[in-house]
């Protein structure tokens, strides 16, 4: 069903837990089948320099939530803004169609997360 | 991947019995004749064909002109649904469980679409229909009770010889899914008082595919296939004989095995329910005692059945969950929900399903693989950080 | 009885396959999971399931999403014939023809109680049908048309793609009863414009009980049979893995051979006809040349079928025969009365259907015995005593 | 399907062809499937002294017929006619029951080659 790479960031998912001085928070919830996601960054100088997630869900929810951290890491706020669900299917190397509506909190979470931050920091919402 | 392979699944289906397979093996080669042939080949084949028949009905106290072969579960519960419905030639009332497979709840949820009304019984929240329910649900128009015997999520137990006398006593007929149950637990369809009982061969160590409708002599129902009028019309379609032949095998031996088995499985069974019970935020789901001897159902607060179902696979540990979250539809499933589960604990619920060739070895290593997959997965969990 | 046994009773059913049973063995014993499963048991198998289904639509020249797999040739018939009459949802007509095997005959039949206007469409003397007759029997109402590709009895192959064309033209749905052509004939369902197309496995050296209905996509039809959704519910119930598996494997070879064995099967075929219209008093019925590559059918004037079959199977020799005196119908077939055969004639006729492993020691064989045969019961006959 | 004894006298049938100096002849035809058999009867002294037969039919009618001709001779005629197509159904140790009704040909005939000989011997038809 899934491929090696999802398996694997399922097993070993990566920067699992919480900020505690997380500069934002996104959270975001699949109301029909009752996935949930949090995610935690820490941003400097307008690159997120730390993340954390935390997901209630299948083994596709929880590999794209482990796959988006990896990929926002490093990453400018604008540059982790044109991530999208799609992109993290793909970056897992594909999700059975079925399953890929489990990956879609992942970048919801960040999009989440990122105006999360700019609401703190007083900046408005883009677009 | 784990070296070692526990299959817990035996609700989902099991794997053939070495003498099933043998059994079969003579007709795929040799005895391959069509038993409708005039000819010494399909002659032959006739009489072993018929030969099952006979050991299927003894396995469930029918006389063999009682039985007709399908080709599963599904198909027997359609024919015996759909089949008094067409029958009946006009909307009547149908009264089944909220409970039952899909098999005969989506059968039912399309026959309403045909004109007739369902009444769709509550259970109690271990799954539990009161059989009262049924006397007071019947009205003028009822044609058909339809009642599982068994639950095949959470293994719950209906008092179905109570129906039966209900059934029987307003003279309405009464069909029973009683695949989860044939070859488990005692089956007598004279003393259930059914007009009709479905059950599934690959269920029982059986072969896939193949299945038996009892139907009792006298019912007239309509048939739904036409065709080269096997079966006494029922069903036709040349039969399967090879399937059939390994059906009725695996059911002679899974039957005569029960005195035998049933305590051990239901032993194996407890010991796992008690050791799932001891993980923090665990509840059983389903009746304590009215359980199918192999079923355990516990739902795990926080987590979600998938990705346990996927951990435990991990392990070498082949379960299967309430959540249907893979097979494209989203929500719990009904059963759940008929019990009051709420969303996210339906969501959790995993059900382990022991059978033939499970031991106290396998019941351990699930018990000690169970918490590191649990833990590990609430860790990743946004949910009950305030324990 | 005799020693020697010579099996020419393919279009009933045939022996599986050495290859099918190799192919299947592993799915009763090792990979036994339910397809649907989520653990690595149910994935491998769903793997193959899913890998047997291209092999099949590779096999007529469909994608593999346009298989459906069923119980048989019966099933996809219902399926195909019923499904698009439910989901038309009210009274519309049918066109087919008058020689159907009864999986189509008696739906359409059925479906006339329904409400559904149908035409039998007339067949020539050697059972071909005017593809012209089908263009000016289409009405308003036809919303399907069912033609076999060929038949069971008499062997004539049918012009498809030509009805497919008007079909096709008329934008009705276009369905054919395949089962004996699959495997015995190239097909391209693309070629043939067909919009279903139903196929047996037990007719093609796999196993019984196993059938699939080509659907073609886009297609809208109502499912039939209610259950847990497999095969994008048309067809619920757990698969029939190791006989879907048999299936396409057998499949898969019995259309690799067709260039080498169709000439062959011929050849034997008309050696057999030649022998037997030595015989006084016999006649071949069917189309001389458009037939099946392994069917013979003949009628011996002033005997009855069964004595023969009888007389035949003491020599070792399985054939059938058109009248099914000892099936419980009285009449001749259908389809002898269709292509104008009188009732003597018709209950004169005997099938033989050659198939994998016949060979011309077997027909010479055939055409030792039956002399004897013929001449005795004509001894003991009241009739033909002008000769 | 068919017992030893059935296939022994489908194989083997007894008392086959016509009988040129025949003191009645009997036919008798099932409509419904076609079967058709005709019954020589030499009758002397009011006992069947030699029976031939001819049968067009299944299996169970020519056994049925060969029965038949073994069971009447040597009887008189009003034993011949108690004979019932269940006793030559019985004598055969048992028919198919979907072949029953094949073996009624049998006793149908007799009776009507007796009824065929008392009309030329000029005696009524008995009741
Ligand atoms: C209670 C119950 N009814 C019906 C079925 C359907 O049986 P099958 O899959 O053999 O058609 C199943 C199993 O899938 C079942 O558990
Ligand atoms: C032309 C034709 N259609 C349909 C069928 C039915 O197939 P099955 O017996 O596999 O259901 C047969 C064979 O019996 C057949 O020859």
């Amino acid at each position: 069903m899934y491929n090696e790479k999802v398996v694997d960031h399922f097993n070993n998912p990566r920067n699992v837990g919480e900020l505690a001085d997380a500069d934002a928070i996104g959270e975001t919830g699949s109301f029909k089948c009752g996935d949930t996601m949090t995610l935690y960054l820490k941003v400097r100088n307008g690159i997120i320099e730390d993340v954390r997630f935390q997901t209630y869900g299948c083994g596709a929810a929880i590999a794209s939530s482990s796959m988006l951290t990896e990929m926002v890491k490093g990453k400018t706020l604008d540059q982790a803004l044109a991530i999208t669900n799609q992109d993290v299917a793909d970056e897992l190397g594909g999700l059975p169609p079925l399953k890929l509506h489990c990956s879609n909190l992942a970048a919801d979470a960040l999009h989440n997360a990122i105006e999360n931050y700019r609401a703190r920091q007083g900046i408005g919402k883009t677009g | 991947m784990s070296n070692r392979e526990v299959y817990m699944d035996h609700g989902a289906t099991t794997p053939v019995r070495e003498e099933a397979v043998e059994a079969m093996l003579p007709f795929f080669k040799e005895l391959y004749g069509n038993p409708s042939s005039v000819h010494s080949q399909g002659r032959k084949v006739r009489k072993a064909f018929e030969n099952a028949r006979e050991k299927t009905a003894a396995a469930i106290g029918a006389n063999p002109e009682e039985i007709f072969f399908t080709s599963g579960g599904t198909e027997s519960n359609n024919i015996a649904l759909r089949g008094a419905a067409k029958r009946l030639n006009k909307p009547g009332h149908i009264i089944t469980s909220s409970i039952e497979h899909h098999a005969v709840f989506d059968v039912c949820r399309d026959l309403e679409k045909e004109g007739h009304r369902v009444t769709y019984l509550p259970v109690d929240n271990m799954g539990l229909l009161d059989p009262s329910r049924v006397e007071d649900a019947i009205t003028a128009e009822t044609f058909i009770i339809s009642i599982m015997a068994a639950n095949n999520e959470i293994g719950t137990v209906q008092p179905i010889e109570e129906i039966g006398k209900i059934a029987a006593g307003h003279k309405i007929l009464f069909h029973t899914d009683a695949v989860q149950v044939v070859g488990q637990l005692p089956v007598d369809v004279k003393k259930m008082q059914v007009d009709f009982l479905s059950l599934s061969g690959h269920k029982f160590n059986g072969p896939k595919g193949v299945g038996a409708l009892y139907k009792r002599k006298g019912v007239k129902i309509d048939p739904l296939y036409h065709g080269g009028g096997q079966e006494k019309k029922l069903r036709p379609g040349t039969e399967n004989v090879p399937g059939v032949v390994g059906l009725s095998r695996a059911l002679e031996l899974s039957v005569e095995e029960i005195p035998g088995k049933k305590a051990a499985l239901e032993a194996l069974r407890d010991r796992l329910i008690d050791g799932l019970l001891k993980i923090d935020d665990v509840v059983l789901n389903g009746h304590p005692e009215k359980r199918l001897p192999g079923n355990v159902n516990v739902s795990f607060s926080f987590i979600e059945g998938e990705s346990i179902l996927l951990s435990l696979d991990m392990h070498g540990i082949a379960a299967s969950s309430g959540s249907a979250c893979s097979s494209g539809s989203l929500d719990p499933s009904h059963v759940l929900s008929a019990i009051g589960l709420d969303h996210q604990t339906a969501h959790g619920s995993i059900r382990f399903t022991l059978g033939r060739g499970n031991n106290e070895s396998d019941v351990d290593y699930v018990l000690e693989k169970i918490p590191s997959v649990v833990e590990n997965l609430r860790r990743i969990s946004p949910m009950g950080k305030t324990k």
